[in-house]
């Protein structure tokens, strides 16, 4: 076969080449690899697959020290999504995915698509989705960029609110934070989760030469086109204008594209199914080719298409959504149509497996692309480049608490409090999954609001536990204690809930890897996640890496989002953070410290962010997280939460607030001979407040005694309505329970509601207002 | 006794209905499909939630044009059971099988959480397992679930006994607080003039089981199977 | 022949209409003067064939009637256009 | 002087209209015959008081550019007539 290069395409320059993202290396091994000049259309399909997205090009390295295999893995990184056992036949499959970029150009769509994206990643391998959970990160909702930061946030939340709750997937849980770092590049992961018979599983490949490659779904338009190497790049004034054609997410479509999945697969006509993600047609296609050994031959002039004149260059690049590769075992076709046809979606044979391990693109029968599949996919010249911290953080770190000042408004031990939850990071996160249907589908044991979500598995006495966790703020910081933190509190989220940690999935959101003191905070990020996941056993079954996350400021801090999945063994064991009756003794499970390093009492109190990550011993922590999970088990805790942002005074708020409309008061002495701040507010971790009944106190007590783990009775709940008290030797807070609540679950909806943008976001014109 | 749910394409709490006629009236319980004429002789009938055609256009308005909802209608005419749940209610409505229209919420936003319902009369089919006044917890999730239609129409309906339940607080009092999503006098339920055919915006079949916060949804189900063991459906 | 039909929904008067509320509102949030009445409807535009404009015409209605307004809350109107013969 | 805008906010062209789409296929399902492409987009009209028709114009242009039309993904055409003087 003679490639022809077609009619019209643009000269391979040095300019062309460089604009496809590729360095003059990369460029010579294509050379290398061909033997010849590539032509414009291979060159767009080696920039996409070559491109950080797909090719991995500055994390591969780091990625493979990542711990990835437990007898309860069945798949672990590599395809589609991981998938562990949950017991009694059953399967989970789980991914996360970042759609940071499309999201600041276009929130609703970005932030919908991206959640489209990461459903057909799950329910491509044969697994129903049951539950979606996000992970957001946008500047400050205070200040000269609210008005941006209002508009971000109210689209991304419609944005997923709309999708998922369209296609009838519970969004059950997640996290966000606000800080100034994340302006002009929020963070938005989003992460499914599905369930399946262990033997439902099936794996993205194209086997069997002669076996129909169908594409089916919606036809292919200019969207998105480069969205892959868009995403690998930095946002700049130039990329709002090379932006490509917005991609539009279609859940209704996606919907359909579900069942009939689902269908499809569970029938034994096909052999593999595969999302096109980002990069569309070429990275679909080239990954099955290259995961079964074979090679594929496609017509692209039988892609269907949404408008006349589309190149072979932008079929094959589109990103186009809710579109699905289909491999059909030969002669099924019909039976493929005839399950598609009855959810109203079509499917088009546009080539076919070969055994050339070559990729072959034909326009009309002529060969517009003939790249050997194997290198392409796999042949990404991968990097490890130089890392160096950045000194101004090595300065901050070393900076010591003990040189604060108090503010004058801390003559009222209780302003702080008040500051700290009226802070939108750490306020009630209502006002955003009230827009969520998080109980469709009938599962959803713990919806948005506690430590973790909370899924039963029908048939079964079992649940499933999900969150997501990361202080971006503490890698900064410290990049691998930040590392080592995101997972620790990911686990004890779990065990908090009941459930035993299980796996991770891990969306890796950093700056340009090419500067070594981003590179510097991936590395040292990923050692802290690897041994934390080694330690805890979570091994990683899967993630994505978002790099050149940066705005004009520099990078936003560096945010390794861990996704973690843990397994309930008995419904009886589910636990929330909510105290439950007056008269319950409450007890605090760890030790107080010194710490208010990367506090977020330090940002908000104090304006600001300096001093070293907090502290973190993982066999410690392990110890601390298998006895609660033991004292849950033995039915003796009534409720459980971790200290996390804001320290201990807050943690014992939200669970004297977890019921917005009944909050119980509380009353707590801390005997600690420690400064009112770090005591009330420093983010020392490994620290639990449980609560039980008053009887069973002793016993609790005497069990994390004879576990080695440190805890006290600190105190009792009062009744609903009744006084939140906090002694300590310094300070006494006392101030109406409901008080509290009022500026928790208030903070964000005076910051988000009647205003301008809110309107903008409900008519879906999502425009800017300043 | 049998119950059909119908899927429509984009109907995404089938299942959930499907379940709870399983689970709570232990009944033989059937999906129907949109592009069917096939009832399959069920006694009764649910429209489930969801976003049928991606709710594209209005909510509901391509469903209620589906070839099923002619045998719908029939039935209906025929005095056979049909709820219709959130989206299932905006089908009927825009099917014309119940007065109304369910447009965006007042707040413009979609709105998930658990709501406090008032019963409004304990009649069969529906709700003779409630007693009047009784305050239900329930949860609802959507985003144009608010009642209206013109004032003569709802004084009509009022003076039927058309509305069957309402929005109201913990303690049952009807105020605008309570009310979710701007629905004219709290209209959260309401039947039609021949007492069969019932549309709700919130969601019973996810309030039947104690795991998940509430069962006050059972009643509903235990109601319309008393009716139908009592006086056995025509159809 | 081809027609461009183009069919405007809007509530119908006294009817409730949040989003022309909420957008009436936001304007004067936004410091626009002399905002009065605000409306949200529906613009759909359909490229139709047809033997005439009258045809063109009758089925846009008859579309509307069973489709694309709701009798109970809208009110609608349809203007056809004849489409230019020119290539897309 | 009272002016009446309407402004009609249709998505971009080349960009995937699902709404468009749905509408289409129902149309057709319902036997409409020669129905080809459908657009949904978003109708506002607004009761406007300005000094002129040409401010109006230019406050209505600034609305969409703020609020009304999402420069992404839609285009927007404005229209102001003179409104009767006629008590509402
Ligand atoms: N973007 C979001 N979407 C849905 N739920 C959220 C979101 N952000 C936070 N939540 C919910 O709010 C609660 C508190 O979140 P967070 O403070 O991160 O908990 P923790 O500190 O225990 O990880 C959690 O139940 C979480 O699921
Ligand atoms: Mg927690």
């Amino acid at each position: 076969m003679s490639v022809t290069p077609r009619p019209g395409d643009p000269a391979i320059t040095a300019e062309l080449v460089e604009d496809h993202g590729l360095s003059t290396d990369e460029y010579q091994l294509i050379l290398d690899l061909l033997g010849r000049e590539p032509t414009y259309t291979e060159l767009g399909v080696f920039s996409a697959m070559w491109s950080e997205h797909c090719g991995y090009k500055n994390s591969k390295p780091l990625l493979r020290t990542l711990p990835t295999k437990a007898p309860w893995v069945l798949q672990g990184p590599g395809e589609n999504a991981g998938v562990i056992d949950v017991g009694e036949g059953l399967a989970v499959a789980f991914k996360i995915e970042s759609h940071n970029h499309p999201s600041a150009v276009e929130p609703y769509q970005g932030a919908a698509t991206g959640v489209g994206g990461i459903l057909r990643d799950v329910f491509t391998m044969g697994a129903r989705p049951i539950a979606v959970l996000n992970s957001l990160r946008f500047g400050e909702l205070d200040g000269p960029s609210a008005g941006r930061v209002r508009y971000l946030l109210a689209g991304v939340v419609k944005g997923i609110g709309d999708y998922g709750n369209c296609v009838g997937i519970p969004t059950v849980g997640g996290e966000i934070y606000f800080d100034a770092s994340y302006e002009g590049n929020p963070l938005v992961n989003a992460m499914a989760i599905g369930l399946m018979k262990r033997e439902e599983l099936i794996t993205a490949v194209a086997e069997g030469v002669g076996n129909p490659i169908m594409a089916v779904g919606s036809k292919t338009g200019r969207d998105g086109i480069h969205g892959a190497t868009f995403a690998s790049a930095e946002l700049t004034e130039e990329s709002e204008a090379k932006r490509p054609m917005v991609q539009v997410g279609d859940p209704f479509t996606e919907k359909l594209l579900l069942e009939a999945s689902l269908e499809l697969i569970r029938s034994g006509h096909i052999v593999g199914i595969q999302d096109m993600g980002a990069a569309g047609l070429v990275s679909s296609s080239t990954e099955m080719a290259a995961r079964g050994g074979t090679g594929v031959d496609i017509e692209i002039s039988k892609v269907p298409v949404r408008e006349p004149g589309m190149t072979p260059y932008e079929i094959l690049l589109s990103e186009t959504q809710e579109r699905m590769l289909v491999v059909a075992k030969e002669g099924r076709e019909e039976e493929v149509r005839a399950i598609l046809g009855r959810w109203e979606l079509d499917a088009e044979t546009i080539g076919h497996v070969t055994d050339t391990g070559n990729y072959v693109i034909r326009e009309n029968g002529a060969v517009v692309v003939e790249i050997p599949g194997e290198p392409l996919v796999d042949g990404c010249p991968t990097y490890t480049r130089e890392g160096r911290e950045n000194p101004r953080i090595t300065e901050l770190r070393s900076w010591n608490p003990s040189e604060l000042r108090p503010r004058e408004e801390e003559q009222d031990p209780a302003w702080a409090l008040f500051t700290l939850l009226d802070d939108p990071t750490i306020a009630s996160k209502r006002w955003i999954h009230e827009q969520y249907d998080s109980t469709v589908r009938t599962n959803t044991v713990v919806g948005p609001g506690s430590d973790a979500a909370v899924l039963r598995l029908r048939g079964t006495r079992r649940a499933i536990a999900a969150t997501t966790d990361c202080n971006g703020r503490y890698v900064y910081l410290n990049p691998y204690r930040g590392g080592l933190i995101a997972v620790a509190e990911a686990a004890r989220n779990l065990v908090c809930s009941g459930a035993l940690p299980r796996a991770v999935t891990d969306n890796l959101n950093f700056g340009n890897p090419l500067k070594p003191e981003v590179y510097h905070q991936l590395s040292e990020a990923v050692r802290g996640i690897g041994e934390a996941c080694t330690v805890l056993e979570t091994p990683v079954t899967g993630g994505n890496v978002s790099l050149y996350n940066e705005n004009p400021a520099g990078a936003i801090y560096p945010t390794p989002t861990i996704g973690m999945v843990g397994v309930i063994e008995d419904i009886d064991h589910v636990t929330t953070l909510a105290f439950g009756e007056e008269g319950d003794t409450v007890i605090l499970l760890g030790r107080n410290t010194d710490e208010l390093g990367g506090s977020e009492y330090l940002k908000a109190v104090h304006g600001m962010v300096a001093g070293d990550a907090p502290a973190i011993d993982l066999q410690e922590e392990r110890k601390l997280q298998g006895a609660l999970l033991e004292a849950i088990r033995s039915g003796l805790i009534r409720s459980a939460h971790d200290t996390a942002e804001g320290g201990f005074a807050v943690a014992l708020a939200e669970c004297a607030i977890a019921r917005a409309d009944s909050p119980v008061g509380v009353e707590v002495e801390l005997e600690d001979d420690l400064p009112p701040a770090p005591l009330l507010y420093g983010e020392g971790q490994s620290r639990v407040i449980v609560s039980c009944s008053e009887a069973d106190a002793d016993r609790v007590l005497a069990h994390f005694a004879a576990s080695g783990v440190e805890a006290r009775r600190i105190g009792r709940v009062g009744e609903v309505k009744g006084r939140f008290r906090i002694v300590t030797r310094e300070a006494v807070i006392d101030v109406p329970v409901e008080a509290i609540a009022r500026t928790y679950y208030d903070a964000i909806p005076r910051r988000m509601d009647g205003r301008p943008i809110d309107v903008a976001t409900a008519l879906d014109s999502e425009v800017f207002v300043p | 006794m049998k119950i059909g749910v119908v899927t429509f394409p984009g109907s995404n709490c089938d299942y959930d209905c499907y379940k709870a006629a399983r689970e709570v009236l232990e009944a033989e319980t059937v999906y129907l499909w949109h592009g069917d004429h096939d009832l399959k002789g069920v006694d009764a009938l649910f429209l489930p939630g969801g976003f049928s055609y991606g709710d594209y256009l209005r909510a509901g308005s391509i469903a209620s044009l589906s070839p099923i909802m002619n045998e719908v209608r029939a039935f209906a005419d025929a005095g056979g059971l049909v709820v219709g749940i959130c989206n299932g209610f905006q089908i009927l409505c825009e099917a014309g099988m119940l007065p109304g229209a369910l447009i965006r919420n007042r707040s413009l936003k979609f709105s998930s959480k658990v709501v406090h319902l008032r019963v409004q009369q304990s009649v069969a089919p529906f709700t003779s397992a409630y007693e009047v006044g009784q305050v239900l917890r329930v949860p609802i999730a959507h985003g144009e679930g608010c009642y209206i239609a013109p004032d003569e129409e709802l004084d009509l309906l009022e003076a039927e006994g058309g509305v069957i339940f309402r929005y109201c607080e913990a303690d049952g009092r009807i105020t605008e607080a309570a009310n979710p999503n701007g629905s004219a006098r709290n209209i959260a339920g309401i039947i039609n003039s021949g007492r069969n055919v019932l549309g709700m915006m919130p969601h019973p079949e996810r309030a039947v089981d104690e795991l998940l916060g509430s069962v006050d949804g059972i009643g509903l189900f235990r109601s319309l199977a008393e009716h139908l063991v009592a006086s056995p459906s025509s159809s | 022949m081809a027609y461009q039909v183009e069919i405007r929904v809007v509530p119908r008067q006294g009817i409730l209409d949040p989003q022309g509320k909420a957008v009436e509102g936001a304007l004067t949030n936004l410091g626009f003067a002399g905002v009065g009445e605000v409306h949200v409807g529906r613009l759909i535009r359909i490229d139709l064939d047809a033997a005439s404009i009258e045809e063109a015409q009758e089925r846009a209605h008859k579309m509307c009637r069973q489709l694309l307004a709701n009798p109970v809350t809208e009110d609608y109107d349809v203007q056809v256009i004849e489409q230019a013969e020119t290539a897309p």
